[in-house]
């Protein structure tokens, strides 16, 4: 390392001490790039592989507003994956890279949508549950050293919150209303409370990375701080709501202050990690026959593009 | 009033069945932009469809297939069967890829955007008001296809084929846009609706505009013919719409007694 | 023509007109031969084609027993398509070839199979109305000149008399259900009676093939005949089942001993005919879908079977 | 008898959905001659499937659902939901192109005729007569099938890729058939169901026989996972299965006071 990269480095440590934000034009030592290419990728590719969970019950949404309210949900986790693919491209790398990387299984999503959305009330659950834990899991990261990233989270932070209370919402709605929909809504949460637990990632003892990222400030908290968190938080949501949480463990501890819960089947998390969940294989098939479906989409744009690069676009 | 109810209807499955239709492209597009556009027409389309089915429904339309306590416009939606949909044929039509789908969004929303100019003038207040929203949503709904025609005619050598191929595709829907159904005319004659066949001239003016651009040639195929002279405005469909409402509606019939 | 063809000529017309069989070994003019090809491939195509509006609702079948017969009855269908392709073979032509012509509509099929299934009752009417002018049409044809075709359709008769009593069984239950089945058949009855009608083809002062087809004994009446015939039979079997068929000048004539009927549209009929009925190119697309979607089948099938021809083949 | 309705459901979804997938092919297979077989198989299947409905209905499991006039087979088909279908998941995925449906229907037709030569034996005598017939038509399934992949296998370049990558894309949905469900074990112990883990040799028998002489390998993909351990058996299916059944009961649930 020479000299100038010394006080590069120094620079940046200080920055990121002192709560600074670190902007693309920046020096940033090259794991720090890596770690938040990686993190961010991995973060928009579980927005446009969460697509497909809600979107297998748009089409059979039972009433228009839902229906509305499921679209527009999804289009966001489009808009959101924008948002994100932009901010990995001032990092140096491009969209069309990482998608290739997503689709050869050479960078992962977020577990939770290895798993089949059943019923409706799956799409009422995966609000509450997936996004809530999502959101315990991201507003911290509005506060990311880097900038593109935080300000990303910022709009992103948002619009899941509307998207968590329009989850709760539904799940009132089916709570106040048959006892084949209050069924529905109990089964769902008894399939995603864990997995929405292991959202957070292995345990603190298992996760090597997490102190790195805490010192580069692109972590605020450990795996099991937010996890914990995210226990405190629901509990009282799932008692106002009139459902019971799978899990015989879990209750109020007085002197934690917090909520002792069980064990979570941690071999099961591993299996879905590894690309043996229930719907690893169908979500990567279903995301490279999109992206190779609609490659000569891409190629007659780019052909176009340099055709009509040096004269006026015509207007239609 | 009955002839009102049935207007608001035609256009309000017109934009419904679009909307589910487009809805199936969800995380299925060629690029992200694409999905979020292809989801914002769907949303556009499904608004409007909404203020006209409960208008539709404030006419008495819902009553005949009301069987629990859901609102009008779900009533319209969930329980209603094929032969009570008074769409046109074109928007149940399968997407196909996506020059198809360019062809039929540019078909569709040229026609629409033709009539609900001329709704905006509507006796009827409430038309002209869900006109005069409709019109700009389908303004960008048009462009956007347009745009993408031009990409995909100009493109490569691939993508004009297939952009080809999908405009000849939607041809044979076309024809029955301009059919007037009894119900406009007679609307049409009191100023509350807008008669279709005079819409041929202004959607022939912006594919005579576009196509040449896009050097695409428009396409000489039949039109799908009609059964005993019913089309689907009269609630005479292609097999396509089936199977379409057995998807749509099968959550909502299952659960007759439920709200959402 | 040698004195020998002039010879085999005769006693062709001799075999003919004495009722007897020609056999496909046996001397035939070039114009019989012709005809009775295009006559038989048109009967396949028609079979073929016939699955679409029919298979349209085996997956919603709405009992199984209905779905088994519908199932089944659509294999016939496939089964007949076999038979008859097999004897356009005895004429020196195969199936491969004849499906190309028939999707790129060189070759006809039956018009009524351009008419979309809307309900469940079409299932029924089509096997009433549809399955009954065919059987009108054919059942002649078992008597047909030429040997294969009268054999084929023997057995076709057959089945389809079977499909036609179930066809009709099926609008016996609906007419005696809900409100709801009843005007379903009504409706569908309204939508096939004059397509029905136009299955016998153009009013016999236009259809200048007849006679010489009539002459070689490879049609047996007029158009108009058997037209006749058809409504004949059929006016007391919707009075059994309680439909009214949707024409008003509809009435039996006691000096004719007939039924009078109205006037077909023939501008309807010959648009179907020219390919722009409600889904001709519906139908041909599928069929062209089909086939060229297995040609790497039936290439591997060929490939297989050349390799594997000189030596056994080994047992699965 | 609680154990026995719920092992007639699990046979009889089994059939009946693989029968539904099937009859998907209609009009559209490669050949006539495979329009005939394909219907065949699920024409069995579907036999196969009433006749184990109907005697899980006289067990009481049509109870729960029953809402108008229908026999349980009825009952049972149109007015369960997805979680009330106890099939293991492979029946119900998309078949896929012709190479996909071959390999589907090895594998299917090999595990299904394992069981039922074992179920022959049952103590239970109905169990016993379905089997007995069952055996027959499953032994011709998976000699059709063994055929086909023979000629996919070893027949071009092309359709060796194929039926690979068909082979490929069922393999997760393998293990799934050989995990004993609760209610299987107890009335294996009772002499009455059979034990499909016992089914692991005789289905791999079939394949390390006919995959070599079909240069094809074997798959090496992880099986699919299950939901907090539940899976097809338990009603947790995957997400093809509501869409499978949107469209089979939508014309059943639609006129729920009708029989047909």
């Amino acid at each position: 390392m020479t000299v100038t990269e010394h006080e590069l480095e120094a620079q940046f440590e200080r920055t990121v001490a002192s709560e600074g934000r670190v902007e693309p034009r920046d020096w940033m030592p090259e794991g720090y790039r890596k770690t938040l290419i990686r993190q961010i990728a991995q973060h928009a590719h579980s927005e446009i592989i969460g697509m497909q969970p809600e979107g297998n019950w748009i089409l059979r949404a039972p009433s228009l507003r839902r229906k509305a309210i499921l679209l527009a949900k999804v289009q966001d986790e489009a808009g959101h994956g924008l948002y994100l693919y932009s901010a990995t491209e001032t990092l140096g790398v491009d969209r069309g890279e990482l998608t290739e990387k997503l689709i050869d299984s050479k960078q992962k999503y977020s577990s939770i949508f290895n798993y089949p959305t059943l019923t409706f009330a799956d799409i009422g659950v995966i609000g509450w549950l997936v996004d809530g834990a999502a959101i315990v899991n991201q507003v911290p990261l509005c506060r990311s050293s880097y900038g593109p990233y935080a300000r990303a989270m910022v709009r992103i932070c948002k619009e899941e919150s509307f998207h968590q209370r329009q989850g709760y919402e539904l799940l009132m709605t089916l709570m106040a209303g048959t006892d084949a929909q209050r069924a529905m809504v109990q089964d769902a949460v008894d399939r995603w409370w864990w997995p929405s637990l292991m959202m957070f990632g292995p345990a603190d003892g298992d996760s090597p990375n997490t102190q790195q990222s805490m010192a580069w400030r692109i972590k605020r908290h450990t795996n099991d701080e937010l996890r914990q968190r995210y226990v405190d938080m629901t509990v009282p949501q799932a008692e106002a709501l009139g459902v019971t949480l799978p899990d015989p463990a879990l209750r109020w501890n007085d002197d934690r202050q917090a909520h002792d819960f069980g064990d979570i089947d941690w071999d099961e998390f591993m299996q879905v990690v590894k690309g043996a969940g229930p719907c690893n294989a169908q979500r990567l098939a279903n995301r490279r026959a999109a992206h190779e479906g609609g490659q000569w989409v891409r190629d007659a744009a780019a052909a176009y593009a340099v055709k009509h690069a040096a004269r006026e676009v015509p207007a239609a | 009033r009955a002839d009102l109810a049935a207007y608001c209807l035609m256009l309000a499955d017109d934009a419904l069945i679009a909307a589910q239709r487009l809805a199936g492209w969800t995380a299925k597009a060629p690029e992200l932009e694409e999905d979020v556009a292809l989801a914002n027409i769907a949303l556009d389309l499904l608004g409007q469809a909404r203020v006209l089915l409960s208008r539709a429904g404030h006419l008495g339309a819902a009553e005949p297939f009301r069987a629990g306590p859901q609102d009008d416009e779900d009533v319209l939606t969930y329980f209603r069967d094929d032969r009570g949909f008074r769409n046109v044929t074109l928007v149940e039509t399968d997407l196909g890829d996506f020059g198809r789908t360019i062809a039929w969004i540019l078909v569709l929303s040229s026609w629409r955007l033709a009539l609900m100019q001329r709704l905006t003038g509507s006796r009827d207040p409430v038309l002209a008001a869900v006109a005069g929203k409709a019109v700009k949503e389908l303004a960008y709904h048009r462009d956007y296809a347009a745009q993408w025609t031009l990409r995909l005619g100009d493109g490569t050598e691939l993508s004009h084929a297939r952009m080809q191929a999908g405009l000849d595709d939607v041809w044979p829907f076309v024809e029955e846009l301009f059919l007037p159904h009894d119900v406009e005319r007679r609307l049409a004659e009191a100023g509350v609706a807008v008669d279709p066949a005079e819409l041929r001239g202004e959607v022939d003016g912006v594919l005579e505009q576009v196509l040449p651009l896009a050097t695409l040639t428009r396409p000489e195929r039949a039109a799908v013919g009609l059964v005993g002279g019913r089309g689907g405005r009269d609630g005479v469909h292609t097999e396509s719409l089936g199977t379409v409402l057995a998807v749509m509606q099968s959550l909502a019939r299952a659960h007759p007694e439920a709200t959402w």
